[in-house]
């Protein structure tokens, strides 16, 4: 990192594009001192995911996993997010760009707009929905999708009969439903100038537009849809709520087809990359088909299937035999419509070369991604290079950097990619910011001011209720009157009051002067749902000098009046009943102090490869000490045996300089030949005793114990020198071995992989077996080379060498698990018999030298560095992350973190990431002095606890432990307040704040006490 | 714990003997949802606007770990006639 | 520790259910800890009580109340009125506790046992309790390598092992270890094998149970106390 | 002579000795016992008369043996260390002794939860006494006999002459401990010792030969217990879950071979598996005696007395020897 100089260094980042790459950035740079511009096309952050019904391979439902970050990002304090936006130009370098932003007119005040939609209930223009994929309908006046962020409105000019009409007199109905008088036609949009010092491009990519293959009939025939729209109609917010059926004539399908490769593998009008996550998707959306509805017959058409990641293949393998989907190696030359029926025929050749006509109820293109259609202005206008399709240009030892300096990349625009791969580089490309902008952290974002906090402590609960109508979301369907004149006379209540909309703007202020008139002590607000207003409501009451913790919020909107619609007295009722809950256990509120505990800024690094060492470089960069605990006697792990990545970089040059940078950085210690004896402590305030008694104290841990190579026993490997490892043929090569003309070497993939029990595939052994081909072929074109192989998982860009390795004359011979080559040495040649499909008949290869292509395995102190950290690990031995989609470095507990094969088997470029992420991560904590404790946590009273270690057994975070004095206490720091201690405790000394025993019981109380005439 | 310990020794089941129903009887049901999974679930249902049967009512817990007996008996002691503990 | 468990609810309900007032009197030590009779228990068995007596049409109060120990007789003060005004206590401390307590009321009124006081356990997991000494007042420990063969070995062998060892388990049940395959293995690994080859002689079983109740009397501490009580009478405090 | 009893004297003649079992009725009348006797009498030296074997309540041992006597057979009496406390025991073996009852085996006895386990009730809720364990019980009939003292030290005016029979379980675990298991018994005074059943001569070969280098086998005389097998389910039980009994796969193989020689004829399965049951005893048998220190064989035909007379013959054991002065 060359250093910048000093000068007009900003302490702000520019982030280009909302998804969930650019979120996990905004938020990791918030989080740790950075003052975050998100500048997004669409009305509201979310980008694809959000569009995503279920992910693989766990399952999860997108929204519930991406919506808590939109409403953090949405609400931070150093996030302003610019929608509707595009940057126009961009100038200065690296620690001070000055940026023009163009914001189109979004006819709605963002200030005044509390999101409840009643202008979009009275809007009579209907329009196709782009986020439902035209597939269902929105109005003029539209948020994107029901949980956008910013739920502000926005009016498509395009659409909106009042805007088409050059004197603005027709309809104007949303103005009128307006109550909170938002709306405002002659919105001009503006431009803003804005100065940071670094940009990350996270604009993603579209998706191939399969309407130009015509063959395909998508939007000839109706019941062939796009992938993208499958996923909004297995979606239960999608246009069929979730219901699985035909957009011709809504039957539920019974056979579906779903075709791969669609624009993706193919330069013919398509695109030659692979995007890397159809067959996964594809594999996820027939689940899921055959979750929603069990008669489904799905069938997936293919040509190889690319399950490279993380437990990808267990999925398939589940989908195989527990699903039944049936997988079909061909591809699909046509689709015809039967007249009359809608049914569609697939033209195809099966694997004995018979030409079929199959009928199917439906079909599915999983179409693959490509840059946007202004893919190469944008890259003009941000001044970086593009490879020739498009892509941001970066190296795979630094994946997140572009050609320009301070502007760096994370997500799909750098390359096809999963969800973890993105939030990886998210994490990585805020880790790499900080580091350049270390030294300005904290400089621009903004800390509020609040007033002292007034002392309640014995005075008698003076509860202030505030029923609010929210537009007519509540009032239509719960008389707010009768809640108010029910709630008045409850004991401890001292104010009730109806508000239109609780969480404007100005009726905050007016509940901030209430508080401070009628000198209340509790707050009840009956509105919507804590999950998403609870974090807003306690800001302001705080902001009126009350503890935040005094608040309660009844939700009377999602599980009263939304969903019990039209049976107003009914709802009005159990709207009592759940404001009274409410002030129930108000009533018994205490006010709760959350407190901080310092934070040791250095981190550990167990494992000095180049998971350890990227990290560590980034880390040091950032300003903190770093240690790295290498076991051997030097540094490099096991990328010491390898020379060339696919794209012909030299990897020893690489580890060379990063060994370089490692030991000459003045904040990084190596410690070799040496491992860790025990850590203790907390996030923040880690002590660690190595094996040579030397101690540490440090903040954070990261784990990159990396992995080891599969020693082969199979394929007569080690019995005869012309079998030889991967590996093995690349260093040859490497010593400048030149293959002799006519020599034959034959390959065999998936050794040690992709079979029980090692059921996951190594990710890395089709890029080696290329690389080498392709090596051997250019330096004697003489040389015969085959591959023997199960799936090439060349995926994303790296398909290019899969065809170049076909070009240069590389023969590719498919085997099945079951009928797996049989090798025999009969002197000294070797006779490779392998079952070929295309010629459906054996292959019998003499091979001159068999090649070994050898998977991976986890590190043999994986087991018990895991154990010393209380971190699981999966099945495969590989550590377990905290989140796989969206916390794909953490660990459940705070402040560890992995990086490297440790957590499973990657590419170099993807290690990089990861260990950039987890230096971002790691930063987060350090960069802060103190760490706040939530103030939701239990509680311990000692002298109730007779030490019966029933908590200090089941708390999954550790936080029970026995003291000094023999006792049992209990660390707060560590603890997430889930309350599994206080449900176990035979004595009753745990109490979880604001959920206590005592609080639970009248809320049970009240609950019951509003129902009259309950038979006891 | 007691209830388990009870039916499974002495293998006579203390449920309740069934009573027939009274008209127009509504059951009082009384449900305890986690905050991350059933809470955000009884949400999501409130956003898609479905419709169920008004005579249940929701008590957030931070985790159904925390759940405790006596929460579950004093309910059913003050007349509720079903629990719901979703997580 | 003390193990117990508590009865079955329906033996509860028998032994209750003549009663008007009852109250479930838990103790917070022992019997808490294993789950089974402390305040929180008693708060739970009340609740059950009173939904059975309802179901039953049966009118019955049912209180709870809990105290640290049962059997230290300072710790029933407090709650001595309260105790008096139930015409039944239900007592879910372990066998001591509901003799000391029986005691203490002298037959004014019945106090019931809501548990089943079983033996003194270790806690190898969670909610899992096994009994590890049988109390026999003199202990042997030392030529068994720590595993005690009197509570252990099912025929309290001193001699073992029987002829029922099978795959390293008792004949009574395959769950159950042979202690003497455990003292075998032990006393190897202690390089002290050759110490179970001396026949050990006859037990001298009056220790235990066998020899009838026993007491432990502390002299210089009751010395003491009777010191203090001089004392007070002398100066007519009590 | 410790005793004078008829199975002292065949030992001390060293002629090997013959016992066999007799398990008196769940029931107060005699004959069971008097038909018993009759069919063991002239083919064994002494027949072992069960105490409650496996915890269920049959006509006492001292009693049966007593009529076994009087029958012309000579008992070995059982005293488990279960059911009666070191005063009753004492108290019984003087009785025994004044009866004229000279053998008596010494066991721990089966624990009343185990009699659960077969199809009998039992009396699991029993309250068992072990007050002390077989080695202290051979140790207390041997003080009375040579010392003339009770346990407690008290004088006995007439001693009781005893020879003192102890069980031995050679391949029960741990196996390495058996052999020093066996070594107490005998420094404790046991003048015989009968075996658990044997079936693998191998494993019961290794651990005499343990047992012979702790110098065991010239102080008290071995007689190894053969059990009788009825048919291939009741070998594979035995196997499996009689504690201390291992049976070679080749021997359930042959009682196989026999079952399914007789098609489904159920009667025909059931003779020739006794007949294949007989040829294996008598092999078993004389590889028994082969082994170094074996002093006899204890034959036990559970509820199959009658099997008795043709296995001794075969076995080339009958006669029995007779002492005229007796």
């Amino acid at each position: 990192m060359s250093v910048l100089s000093q000068s007009t260094k900003r302490g702000s980042v520019l982030i280009v594009g909302g998804g969930i790459g650019g979120m996990q950035a905004a938020l990791d740079l918030a989080d740790s001192g950075f003052k975050v511009h998100m500048v997004q096309r669409d009305p509201s952050i979310g980008g694809t995911m959000v569009m995503l019904d279920k992910t693989f391979p766990t399952g999860d439902c997108a929204m519930c996993m991406i919506s808590p970050k939109m409403v953090e990002a949405g609400r931070h304090l150093n996030v302003d997010i610019h929608t509707l936006a595009e940057v126009t130009s961009v100038d200065g370098d690296a620690g001070d760009f000055t940026v023009r932003v163009k914001l189109a007119p979004r006819y709605v005040d963002a200030d005044k707009c509390t999101g409840c939609g009643d202008c979009e209930l009275k809007c009579p223009k209907k329009v196709l929905s782009e986020f439902d994929q035209n597939l269902g309908q929105r109005k003029a006046v539209y948020s994107l999708f029901p949980q956008a962020v910013p739920n502000t409105r926005a009016i498509d000019a395009s659409q909106c009969l009042c805007l088409n009409d050059p004197d603005r007199k027709r309809c104007r109905l949303c103005e009128k439903a307006c109550k909170a008088g938002a709306i405002n036609y002659n919105d001009k949009g503006r431009e803003l100038e804005l100065h940071v010092g670094s940009i990350i491009l996270s604009p993603g990519l579209d998706r191939y537009d399969a309407r130009v293959r015509q063959e395909l009939g998508l939007g000839r025939w109706k019941n062939v849809v796009s992938s993208i729209q499958f996923e909004r109609i297995l979606s239960a917010s999608g246009p069929y709520k979730g219901v699985v059926q035909r957009p011709s004539d809504q039957k539920h399908p019974k056979k579906v087809a779903w075709i791969q490769c669609v624009g993706s593998r193919d330069n013919h009008n398509a695109n030659p990359w692979c995007s890397s996550v159809c067959c996964m998707y594809a594999t996820k959306q027939s689940i899921i088909a055959k979750e929603h509805d069990k008669n489904i017959e799905p069938t997936i058409f293919f040509m190889e299937m690319r399950a490279f990641g993380k437990d990808f293949d267990k999925y398939v393998e589940r989908a195989k035999n527990e699903y039944d989907v049936r997988y079909q190696r061909a591809m699909v030359s046509a689709i015809r419509e039967e007249p009359g029926t809608g049914d569609l025929l697939l033209k195809y050749a099966s694997e004995d070369g018979r030409l079929i006509t199959e009928k199917f109820d439906m079909v599915v293109l999983s179409v693959g991604f490509q840059p946007h259609g202004d893919a190469e202005q944008f890259a003009k206008t941000f001044g970086i290079e593009t490879n020739e399709y498009l892509f941001a240009k970066t190296s795979p030892f630094a994946p997140v950097k572009t050609s320009r300096e301070g502007i760096f990349v994370t997500g799909i625009y750098q390359g096809p990619k999963d969800i973890p791969e993105t939030v990886m580089q998210g994490s990585g490309v805020a880790g790499s910011v900080m580091a350049m902008l270390a030294e300005v952290r904290g400089t621009e974002i903004v800390k509020k001011e609040l007033p002292p906090e007034k002392d309640v402590t014995g005075e008698e609960p003076r509860i202030g209720v505030f029923v609010c109508h929210c537009g007519t979301n509540i009032s239509s369907t719960v008389n707010i009157d009768e809640v108010v004149n029910a709630v008045k006379d409850q004991p401890g209540v001292a104010y009730v009051t109806n508000t239109i909309y609780a969480c404007a703007q100005d009726n905050q202020d007016m509940i901030k002067q209430t508080i401070k008139e009628q000198n209340l002590n509790r707050v009840v607000i009956a509105s919507c749902t804590p999950r998403t207003h609870e974090k807003l409501f306690q800001e302001t009451i705080r902001e009126a000098g009350l503890n935040k913790y005094l608040f309660d919020l009844a939700d009377i909107r999602e599980q009263c009046s939304w969903c019990h619609k039209g049976q107003n007295e009914v709802a009005t009722k159990k709207a009592i009943g759940i404001v009274k809950m409410s002030v129930a256990k108000s009533r018994l509120q205490e006010p709760l102090q959350s407190e901080t505990v310092g934070v040791t800024p250095a981190c550990l690094i167990i494992g000095g490869g180049i998971a350890g060492m990227t990290a560590a470089l980034s880390l040091a960069d950032q300003g903190f000490p770093v240690h790295i605990i290498e076991k051997d006697p030097e540094l490099g792990g096991l990328i010491k045996h390898v020379y060339r990545t696919l794209d012909g970089l030299d990897v020893q040059e690489f580890l060379k300089d990063r060994i370089g940078a490692v030991n000459e950085h003045p904040k990084i210690t190596v410690h070799t030949g040496v491992e860790v004896k025990k850590t203790d402590g907390f996030v923040g305030n880690f002590k660690t005793i190595l094996t040579d008694g030397s101690a540490i104290e440090h903040g954070a841990i990261i784990l990159a114990t990396g992995g080891v190579e599969y020693q082969p026993t199979e394929y007569l490997y080690g019995q005869t020198p012309n079998v030889i490892t991967q590996r093995q043929l690349e260093k040859t090569l490497a010593e400048g071995g030149s293959p002799g003309t006519g020599k034959r070497y034959v390959m065999i993939q998936c050794v040690g992989s992709r079979e029980e029990p090692n059921q996951y595939c190594s990710r890395i052994c089709c890029q080696d077996a290329i690389r080498n081909a392709i090596a051997i072929k250019e330096r004697n074109p003489a040389a015969e080379v085959i591959i023997v192989y199960r799936d090439v998982r060349t995926y994303g860009l790296r398909e290019d060498y899969y065809k170049k390795a076909r070009d240069l004359g590389v023969i590719f011979v498919r085997y099945d698990v079951d009928k797996k080559p049989q090798v025999e040495q009969t002197g000294s040649v070797i006779q490779v018999r392998t079952w070929d499909y295309m010629l459906d008949r054996e292959l019998s290869l003499t091979a001159d030298w068999l090649v070994l292509s050898t998977g991976l395995r986890p590190h043999p102190t994986t087991e018990h560095v895991g154990a010393m950290y209380k971190v699981t690990r999966n099945p495969d031995g590989y550590f377990l992350e905290a989140h796989v989609k969206l916390r794909p470095v953490d660990f459940p507990s705070e402040g560890l973190f992995v990086a490297g094969l440790g957590h499973a088997p990657k590419n170099i470029d993807e290690t990089v990431a990861q260990a950039l992420a987890a230096s971002g991560r790691a930063g987060v904590i350090l960069s802060h002095e103190h760490l706040a404790v939530s103030g939701i946590i239990a509680k311990h009273k000692r002298e109730l606890c007779m030490s019966c270690l029933s908590c200090f057994r089941v708390c999954p975070f550790g936080s029970p432990y026995i003291a000094e004095d023999g006792k049992v206490s209990h660390n707060e720091v560590k603890c997430m307040g889930c309350g599994i201690c206080a449900g176990i405790c035979p004595a009753k000394a745990f109490q979880v704040n604001n959920f206590r025993d005592d609080q639970i019981l009248a809320m049970i109380d009240a609950a019951v006490e509003s129902e009259p005439g309950v038979v006891n | 714990m007691v209830d388990g310990a009870v039916t499974e020794q002495t293998g006579v089941s203390t449920i309740e003997k069934p009573r027939e129903i009274p008209e127009g009887w509504e059951p009082n049901v009384l449900a305890f949802a986690c905050h991350y999974c059933a809470f955000a679930a009884a949400d999501l249902a409130g956003v898609m606007r479905l419709s169920y049967p008004p005579n249940v009512k929701i008590i957030r817990l931070p985790c159904t770990g925390k759940l405790d007996h006596i929460h579950i008996l004093r309910a059913f002691e003050r007349g509720v006639d079903g629990v719901f503990v979703a997580g | 520790m003390i193990v117990g468990q508590q009865k079955p609810f329906d033996e509860i309900w028998e032994m209750v259910k003549g009663f008007k007032k009852v109250l479930v009197y838990g103790c917070n030590t022992c019997v808490a800890i294993c789950h089974a009779g402390g305040g929180k228990e008693a708060e739970i068995l009340t609740s059950l009580l009173r939904m059975k007596a309802a179901q039953e049409g049966v009118d019955l109060q049912v209180d709870h109340a809990a105290i640290e120990r049962h059997c230290e007789p300072e710790f029933f003060e407090p709650l001595d009125e309260k105790v008096r005004t139930y015409d039944l206590v239900l007592s879910t401390a372990c066998g001591v506790g509901v003799n000391f307590l029986a005691d203490r009321l002298g037959g004014s009124m019945p106090v019931y046992p809501g548990i089943n006081t079983t033996f003194y356990g270790g806690v190898p997991e969670a909610g899992f309790f096994v009994e590890l000494c049988g109390g026999c007042g003199n202990c042997v420990l030392h030529l068994t390598g720590g595993i005690c063969p009197i509570v252990r070995c099912s025929k309290s062998l001193m001699n073992g092992p029987c002829g029922g060892t099978n795959n390293g388990k008792c004949e009574v049940s395959n769950e159950t270890d042979c202690a003497w395959f455990l003292i075998v293995e032990r006393m190897k690994k202690l390089g002290t094998l050759e110490k179970l080859y001396e026949v050990q002689p006859p037990r001298d079983w009056s220790t235990g149970t066998h020899g009838g109740p026993r007491r432990v009397s502390l002299e210089h501490i009751r010395a003491y106390e009777e010191q203090e009580e001089k004392n007070a009478a002398t100066e007519g405090r009590r | 002579m410790k005793s004078g009893s008829n199975l002292e004297r065949v030992i001390a003649s060293g002629k090997m000795a013959v016992t066999a079992e007799l398990g008196p009725p769940m029931s107060a009348d005699p004959h069971e016992v008097i038909k018993k006797a009759n069919i063991l009498k002239g083919f064994c030296d002494a027949a072992n008369i069960t105490d409650c074997q496996t915890a269920v309540v049959r006509i006492s041992s001292i009693a049966a043996a007593f009529i076994a006597l009087r029958e012309g057979l000579e008992p070995v009496m059982q005293m488990t260390c279960r059911d009666r406390n070191r005063i009753a025991m004492q108290a019984d073996l003087l009785g025994a002794a004044a009866l004229g009852l000279k053998n008596c085996l010494c066991i721990a006895g089966d624990h009343q939860m185990f009699s659960a386990a077969g199809k009998l009730k039992g009396h699991p809720g029993a309250k068992n006494v072990y007050d002390v364990d077989t080695c202290q019980l051979v140790g207390i009939m041997r003080k009375m006999r040579d010392e003339g003292l009770q346990q407690g030290g008290d004088k006995l005016e007439v001693a009781p002459k005893f020879f003192i029979g102890a069980s031995w379980t050679p391949m029960g675990d741990p196996m390495d401990f058996r052999p020093y298991n066996l070594k107490k018994k005998v420094d404790a005074g046991a003048d015989f010792i009968q075996t658990q059943g044997i079936y693998d001569m191998e494993l019961f070969r290794s651990q005499m030969e343990k047992a012979r280098n702790l110098g065991l086998l010239e102080r008290t005389a071995m007689l190894a217990g053969i059990i009788v097998p009825k048919s291939a389910m009741m070998l594979k039980y035995m196997d499996s879950s009689v504690a201390g009994v291992t049976v070679p796969k080749s021997l359930i193989e042959r009682m196989n071979k026999a079952k399914e020689a007789a098609g489904d004829d159920k009667k025909k399965a059931r003779e020739l598996q006794e007949q294949e049951g007989i040829k294996i005893t008598i092999e078993l048998i004389q590889q028994a005696l082969e082994i170094p220190g074996v002093r006899g064989v204890h034959i036990q035909a559970i509820e199959w007395e009658s099997a008795i007379e043709p296995i001794v013959k075969a076995a080339g054991l009958y006669p029995r020897p007779t002492f005229p002065d007796a």
